[in-house]
């Protein structure tokens, strides 16, 4: 509660959290904000690509389905994506972070060199690459995104358990005689809860835009799913005359996105009230 | 120091081992059947099988392995599938346009990122600070390829400023190649048009893919100047008479810019990354536009070769990284070895 | 940056020997295949090369497309079908000068079957190596194993090549090929600067005066041409409406069309082609082995909407598997139109013979092919009407094909066109539908039907149009019948242009860059 | 007891406020006190009393948002309060609390102190590395100009001290400001570097202002007291007499809790108040064992009680209860 209000005492994270409750409510009930549900299949050739109007606020796409519905329904999607990835990545990630951190020896130069395998080789690439792997398709790019992004949280972890591992309370418990495990899970995890979750927080934002690279590239989520990154991929050849085609579904990724890395900030903040800074 | 980068490098190694591994497994289970690429439109199932047997796609997947690795300590990174052309050939080619892109990228990324990261510092909580935490933030969130066709339309179409797409004009041609790098090229060989027309092709993908980089910068050194800022030692060369400007920029700054350098590095990933969606929409003739074509046409070789690449110029990059660490934190050199 | 520019032009103008002359270079923004070697590979980007740099015995002119002697002046076929023998024309030379010979071609239909790729596939099943021979220098003879209808159609698939400047380039008995990937062994109108290529990237082509048809058919012929290929669509077109480049491929999206057109400088050049846009039914997995469920799906796709409406009617409905203008298309032949209460109707027998159609069906689109994944998506949504769940799956070519190889990886659907690669019968429904040909992409539905197999043999080993057409017509009435695919449109070729080419000319095979006819404007 | 010579420092009537969320925090209230030529005056409070922000305000560093509403600060006559007044700070010297901390440990530990000289007379830089050299053998840092080439990390804490005092002494320092420099040594080094201040003071004839909550230290090395409490002074007055015999209430409980080393204030019940939230009248009143109403009802001026020493007690003779001494 005391770090809820000092969240809200920073506007700008203030804005962060009221974006990303705001696109949570969006996404919950999307089915019944939209105007036309139905669009995220139904296409309406007859109408197409009309400009925005009463009838359709941020005009209609190719296949005249309303934009305003399918910017609206693609909430849920880019929010599922983005949760269930860093969620994926965190559980590899952080796992192996705690016990490179926590081990000496060839474990944890092992864990660790492992993870820096995976960080030298470019995220879009192998993304790209392992969604050929199975088929191309929104499963298959969030399996590669969560399989590229975990080692962010290993790496956090890592320097996080480095640093308690040195702790007095960590001496104090191994003193005791407190096994590794609950050492590790029940003090060392707790405290480094607030950096992984700064990471996730932030780590959702990198989410929502790769995946939307991906579907602009042709291999995440597949039409006529109401993907955002596929809709501004779907407007290029229409542009810049069908401006509203690519303009609500670019800025809906820009907000959510803004929204997820403002509030990640904030938490920061938070998290470490020594200096309000924000770092990436 | 010597003995400090040496360690760098050698501890580089492995890393790039596993990724010759992580990428020839990874890349061998694509579904993509590179034997039915080659054999084109009108091949018949024999002969797809002939060329699997040829090209020793037939073979188990560990002898395959073998093969590559010894082929990769040679320098060898065999022919493409779908080209027939040796790939270190066509990757030296790409190579070039691809760092020269990111390389004034990270450039433009670094001067500006650290430039206004500095200045919001300097301003905490004023509104110099403010609108740079907008700007650094909104820029981590902006699509690339989205801001990439606005650029586009806005500088290439509408007001004609710069040209839409490629590294340089088509009648001026590239320049005499020595180095790739159309830049130097064309400063080597004296043509300042070369050069001019070259840099005016460079903005635009290169300001599109500096962006994130330039945010994730302004943030680094924005908190790291704050930070540096409290220490004991800035209070103590206030109080001993350090002069305003060279207290920021210089004495602080080398302090603060430490974890920005590591940034830096782990930045360059993300660049390459970014390149594949910039190089695509604006026509830069480099590997990521390379990749993607290895990958839709499953060319495995060529996909292999990429990785590696991209794997040791990301090592490269670290180890230069590294040693610019040693450089500016004595310490760090130090206490490593 | 106007006067910049102009400043450099002008300088670039003085720096220029004089009476050199001043023209811009062609800037082709079409693709580049993936190697230059006419015999590596054939798909639509290699005919850059082999219409421009390289000649056959035969070529396609015109559209509808005409077999016309090219470096041949006659041929003679036996009265069993079975030799083939062609006499050259006089005086034509490859690019290194030297004349071409009976030999040199008979050298080439060597290289292009031993190295077994691309184009090789026509002639393998009734062509050997060692039965290409050539009696004389002027003579060059083909001994079949067995008759071979298509034989003549299929010949302007080869080029000829120039064994003088190959030979000295083979290593390891790779035929020359690594070397030829890059480089120019032709006698084509156009010869290649091997210092400008690269991959998929640029390569320049500059004129060859020596061309044995001479020049007297073009009094402004162009001199250089930039090979220019744009990755991406939407650039492309941008680059187009710039005046960056003077041509794009022949795929313009028809939304851009208008916008193309409405541009002062440039140009769309609309063509009928033979290129058939085809919704394939993997007809031996359920419920596709169901005929009335096939039909219910035939049916049930909106031709009009899709072709009038979305592609703004600049194709052509095309009801069954050969393109339209092409003989061997039985007379009135009547096409599936949409109709969803048919559609329901012809579901629900389908449903009562046991088919399951309640089953998740997927169609796998080519991603980079917006078209695909338009008509995908507009089908999936009115198969909802009837009560049919489309899952649109996002793939490649090479991701597709190599998995029609089995009928088990075979997806569900999936959506492609059918080029001209030879102007007969053969390259769309004989290929498509006999059963020998199943593992291959064309054969992708996995459609048998001994009386379909039987005919189209016949008509393979039948020299006699006259008596192939019939055989044709039967088997598409049948194919059609039992609706083993869903064939939507014949292509209109969309070609954008600047209005300073001129002469450009089209033939569905090539697609209409035979850079020799053009010439520009100033 | 200091010659009554012209005070080096004179500190008169200086208030520093601060705004925080919290409201206005007075840091520093009416502080007062004078160092004369030759003089070690020490500044004696625990934390919080304001001895940072005394030492800030005299080295012009007062923190951002900080301003004085009153008072001046003389340094050899001159105010050195308003911003102009950087040149006349020049030859104030400063010795920092912890040498750990207190060197950038990016640059080479000579290359900063030559910073510090260049600033501060312009000149070649050989001179000012030969006169560093000179420095650096006075402080007794071996091999001094190799020393110049190495980095703070590579000296230990007693060496790193000794290079701040020679940074310090640089300047040619009239006076020199020491905030605690022997808080982060261990006791041996402590006593070395010391021994070191006071020779140099004497040899030099610096005056020092020496800030602590040691009383240990101020009894070895200091002429001159003045204890802080909560941003006011409570006592002030040559050394030997408020030690053996202090008078303020505050003080003869710190030093008698902690006969010999009175290191903090563990003995005396209650916390020193928050700068936002000061007491009125005698910020020490609801601490003090003696206190009566009106100790809240108006702030007791420093009155001078004989032999230099004033005290801000109106009951500074009362007997303090004897529980509270025991």
């Amino acid at each position: 509660m005391i770090a809820l209000r000092r969240l809200l005492r920073d506007p700008v994270a203030a804005l962060g959290l009221a974006i990303v409750l705001f696109a949570l409510v969006v996404a919950v009930f999307a089915p019944w904000l939209a105007p036309y549900p139905e669009d995220a299949f139904e296409s309406h050739i007859i109408q197409r690509l009309r400009p925005p109007s009463a009838e359709f606020p941020f005009g209609t796409d190719a296949l005249g389905r309303d934009i305003l519905s399918r910017v609206i329904l693609g909430t849920r999607g880019a929010l599922v994506v983005a949760v269930s990835v860093v969620l994926a990545a965190a559980l590899i990630g952080v796992p192996i972070g705690l016990v490179a951190g926590w081990r000496e020896g060839w474990l944890s130069d092992l864990l660790m060199r492992v993870t820096d395998v995976f960080l030298a080789v470019p995220q879009l690439i192998l993304a790209l690459a392992l969604s050929q792997l199975m088929r191309p398709g929104l499963g298959t790019a969030m399996v590669a995104l969560a399989l590229t992004y975990w080692p962010f949280f290993a790496r956090t972890v890592y320097a996080e358990t480095r640093r308690l591992r040195v702790s007095l309370f960590v001496d104090a418990l191994a003193a005791i005689g407190m096994p590794p495990r609950r050492i590790l899970l029940a003090h060392i995890l707790p405290n480094a809860a607030p950096a992984i979750i700064v990471r996730a927080t932030i780590g959702m934002g990198f989410t929502i835009l790769t995946a939307a690279t991906l579907g602009f590239l042709g291999v995440g989520a597949a039409p006529p799913d109401p993907d955002w990154g596929l809709a501004v991929a779907e407007s290029r050849q229409h542009l810049p005359e069908a401006w509203w085609f690519s303009t609500f579904p670019g800025l809906a990724i820009l907000l959510l996105v803004l929204g997820l890395n403002l509030l990640g900030d904030g938490l920061r903040d938070v998290a470490d009230p020594r200096l309000r800074r924000s770092r990436g | 120091m010597a003995a400090y980068v040496l360690r760098r490098i050698l501890l580089a190694l492995p890393a790039l081992f596993g990724l010759v591994v992580l990428s020839f497994v990874l890349v061998r289970i694509v579904p993509g059947d590179p034997a039915a690429t080659l054999a084109g439109d009108a091949a018949t199932p024999q002969q797809v099988e002939e060329i699997r047997a040829r090209y020793g796609l037939d073979r188990p997947l560990a002898e395959q392995l073998l093969v590559h690795l010894r082929q990769v300590m040679t320098g060898d990174f065999g022919r493409s599938v779908f080209s027939d052309r040796p790939v270190a050939e066509e990757i030296g080619q790409r190579l070039p346009a691809t760092l020269e892109l990111t390389f004034c990228a990270l450039a433009m990324a670094t001067v500006f990122g650290v430039g206004l990261g500095l200045a919001a510092a300097l301003d905490h909580n004023g509104p110099v600070d403010h609108l740079v935490r907008l700007l650094s933030v909104a820029g981590l969130a902006v699509a690339s390829f989205w801001l990439a066709i606005l650029l586009q339309l806005l500088f290439a179409m509408d007001l004609d400023l710069l040209p839409l797409r490629g590294r340089i004009d088509v009648e001026l041609g590239p320049p005499a190649e020595r180095t790739g790098f159309f830049l130097v090229d064309a400063l080597l060989e004296g043509r300042r048009d070369r050069f001019v027309d070259a840099l005016r092709h460079l903005v635009l993908p290169a300001v599109t893919l500096a962006l994130p980089g330039l945010a994730t910068i302004a943030r680094f050194t924005r908190s790291g100047v704050l930070e540096t800022l409290q220490k004991d030692f800035v209070l103590y060369a206030r109080a001993a008479g350090y002069g305003r400007f060279r207290l920021a920029a210089i004495y602080v700054l080398r302090n603060a810019v430490t974890a920005t350098v590591t940034q830096v590095g782990l930045l360059f990933g993300a660049l390459i990354s970014g390149a594949v969606a910039v190089e695509a929409i604006f026509d830069w003739p480099g590997i990521g536009t390379y990749a993607v074509r290895a990958i839709l046409s499953a060319d495995y070789k060529a996909l292999l070769a990429v990785t590696l690449v991209v794997g040791v110029v990301y090592a490269v990059v670290n180890v230069l990284v590294d040693v610019a660490q040693g450089l500016i934190d004595p310490r760090v050199a130090d206490t490593s070895e | 940056m106007k006067s910049l520019r102009a400043a450099l032009a002008a300088a670039l103008l003085l720096a220029l020997p004089a009476g050199a002359e001043a023209q811009r270079p062609l800037v082709w923004g079409d693709n580049l295949p993936s190697s230059l070697d006419p015999h590596a590979l054939f798909d639509v980007p290699s005919q850059l090369i082999l219409l421009n740099v390289y000649d056959g015995l035969y070529r396609y002119v015109g559209n509808p497309p005409k077999l016309e002697p090219w470096l041949a002046a006659s041929h003679k076929v036996s009265t069993d079908g079975l030799t083939w023998e062609f006499t050259l024309k006089d005086g034509a030379k490859f690019h290194d000068g030297s004349a071409i010979t009976g030999a040199d071609v008979a050298y080439s239909f060597k290289r292009l079957l031993g190295m077994g790729k691309g184009p090789a596939g026509a002639f393998r099943p009734v062509l050997k190596s060692e039965n290409v021979t050539a009696p004389d220098a002027r003579t060059v003879r083909f001994v079949l194993d067995k008759p071979y209808a298509p034989f003549l159609a299929a010949m302007p698939l080869v080029a000829v090549v120039n064994p003088r400047a190959i030979e000295p380039n083979v290593k390891d008995g790779d035929f020359g090929a690594a070397w030829l990937s890059g480089a120019d062994a032709g006698s084509g109108a156009y010869r290649i600067d091997p210092a400008s290529y690269k991959p998929r990237q640029s390569l320049d082509l500059q004129r060859f005066a020596d061309h044995f048809l001479g020049w007297s058919y073009n009094a402004r012929p162009i001199q250089d041409v930039r090979v220019r290929p744009v990755i991406e669509t939407s650039t492309r077109v941008l680059a187009l409406l710039r005046g960056e480049i003077d041509a794009t491929d022949g795929y313009l999206p028809t939304d851009q069309v208008e916008r193309v057109e409405k541009n002062a400088s440039t140009r769309v050049a609309k063509d009928e082609s033979m290129r058939v846009f085809i919704i394939r039914m993997n007809n031996r997995k359920p419920p596709f082995d169901n005929v009335d469920a096939r039909r219910c799906f035939a049916t049930a796709f909106n031709y009009k909407g899709f072709n009038e409406v979305i592609l703004k009617g600049l194709v052509i409905r095309n009801p069954g598997p050969n393109p339209n203008g092409l003989w061997g298309n039985p007379a009135g032949l009547r096409g599936y139109e949409f109709d969803l209460a048919k559609a329901k109707a012809h579901c629900d027998k389908a449903r009562a013979a046991g088919a399951p159609l309640n089953r998740e069906v997927e169609i796998h689109v080519q991603s980079e092919l917006e078209q695909t994944v338009q008509a995908a998506q507009m089908f999936q949504s009115d198969l909802r009407k009837v009560g049919i769940n489309l899952k649109v799956v996002p793939n490649t070519w090479p991701g597709i094909t190599g998995a029609t190889a089995r009928p088990e990886t075979t997806p569900d659907m999936w959506v492609h066109w059918v080029s001209t690669y030879f102007v007969d019968p053969e390259n769309w429904i004989g290929q498509m539908y006999d059963s020998q040909f199943h593992g291959t992409w064309k054969a992708s539905s996995w459609y048998t039907n001994p009386k379909v197999d039987a005919l189209l043999r016949q008509a393979r080993d039948e020299p006699d149009q006259a008596r192939r057409a019939p055989l044709y017509e039967e088997a598409t009435r049948i194919v059609v019948d039992e609706s083993a695919d869903i064939w939507v449109y014949n292509t209109v070729n969309l070609r954008g242009l600047t209005k300073r080419v001129q002469g450009y000319q089209f033939s569905p095979v090539g697609s209409g860059g035979e850079l020799r006819l053009m010439s520009l404007a100033n | 007891m200091a010659e009554p010579a012209p005070p080096t420092l004179e500190v008169s009537g200086l208030a520093v406020e601060i705004a925080t969320d919290n409201g206005l925090a007075r840091i520093l209230d009416d502080v007062a006190l004078a160092v004369a030529p030759g003089e070690i005056a020490g500044v004696v409070g625990e934390s919080g009393c304001g001895k940072s922000t005394l030492v800030r305000a005299v080295l012009g560093i007062l923190p951002r948002g900080a301003r004085v509403p009153r008072g001046a600060v003389l340094f050899q006559g001159a105010d050195i309060l308003g911003d102009g007044a950087a040149a006349a700070r020049g030859r104030i010297g400063f010795i920092p609390q912890d040498p750990y901390l207190s060197l950038n440990p990016v640059f080479r530990a000579g290359d900063q102190i030559l910073e510090i000289m260049r600033r501060h007379a312009p000149g070649r830089r050989a001179d000012h590395v030969r006169r560093l050299v000179d420095l650096l053998r006075a402080v007794q840092i071996p091999e001094p100009e190799a020393a110049l080439a190495r980095y703070p990390h590579q000296f230990s804490g007693g060496q790193r001290q000794r290079l701040l005092i020679a940074a310090a002494l640089s300047c040619d320092p009239a006076l020199v400001v020491a905030d605690e420099p022997t808080t982060a040594l261990d006791v041996t080094t402590q006593r070395e570097i010391l021994a070191l201040l006071a020779r140099l003071a004497r040899e030099r004839g610096l005056a020092m202002l020496f800030v602590t909550h040691d009383f240990g230290v101020v009894a070895g090395l200091c002429d001159s007291v003045t204890v802080l409490y909560a941003g006011r002074v409570a006592e002030a007055g040559p050394v030997r007499a408020v030690l053996d015999e202090p008078r303020h209430p505050y003080a003869r409980l710190l030093l008698a809790c902690h006969p010999d080393r009175a290191t903090d204030l563990a003995g005396i019940p209650g916390t020193v108040p928050p700068a936002t939230r000061q007491p009125a009248g005698c910020r020490f009143h609801p601490r003090c064992p003696i206190a009566v109403a009106d100790c809240a009802a108006a702030v007791p001026p420093p009155v001078a009680i004989g032999g230099g020493r004033r005290v801000a007690c109106p009951r500074h003779d009362m007997a303090l209860p004897v529980a509270e001494l025991a």
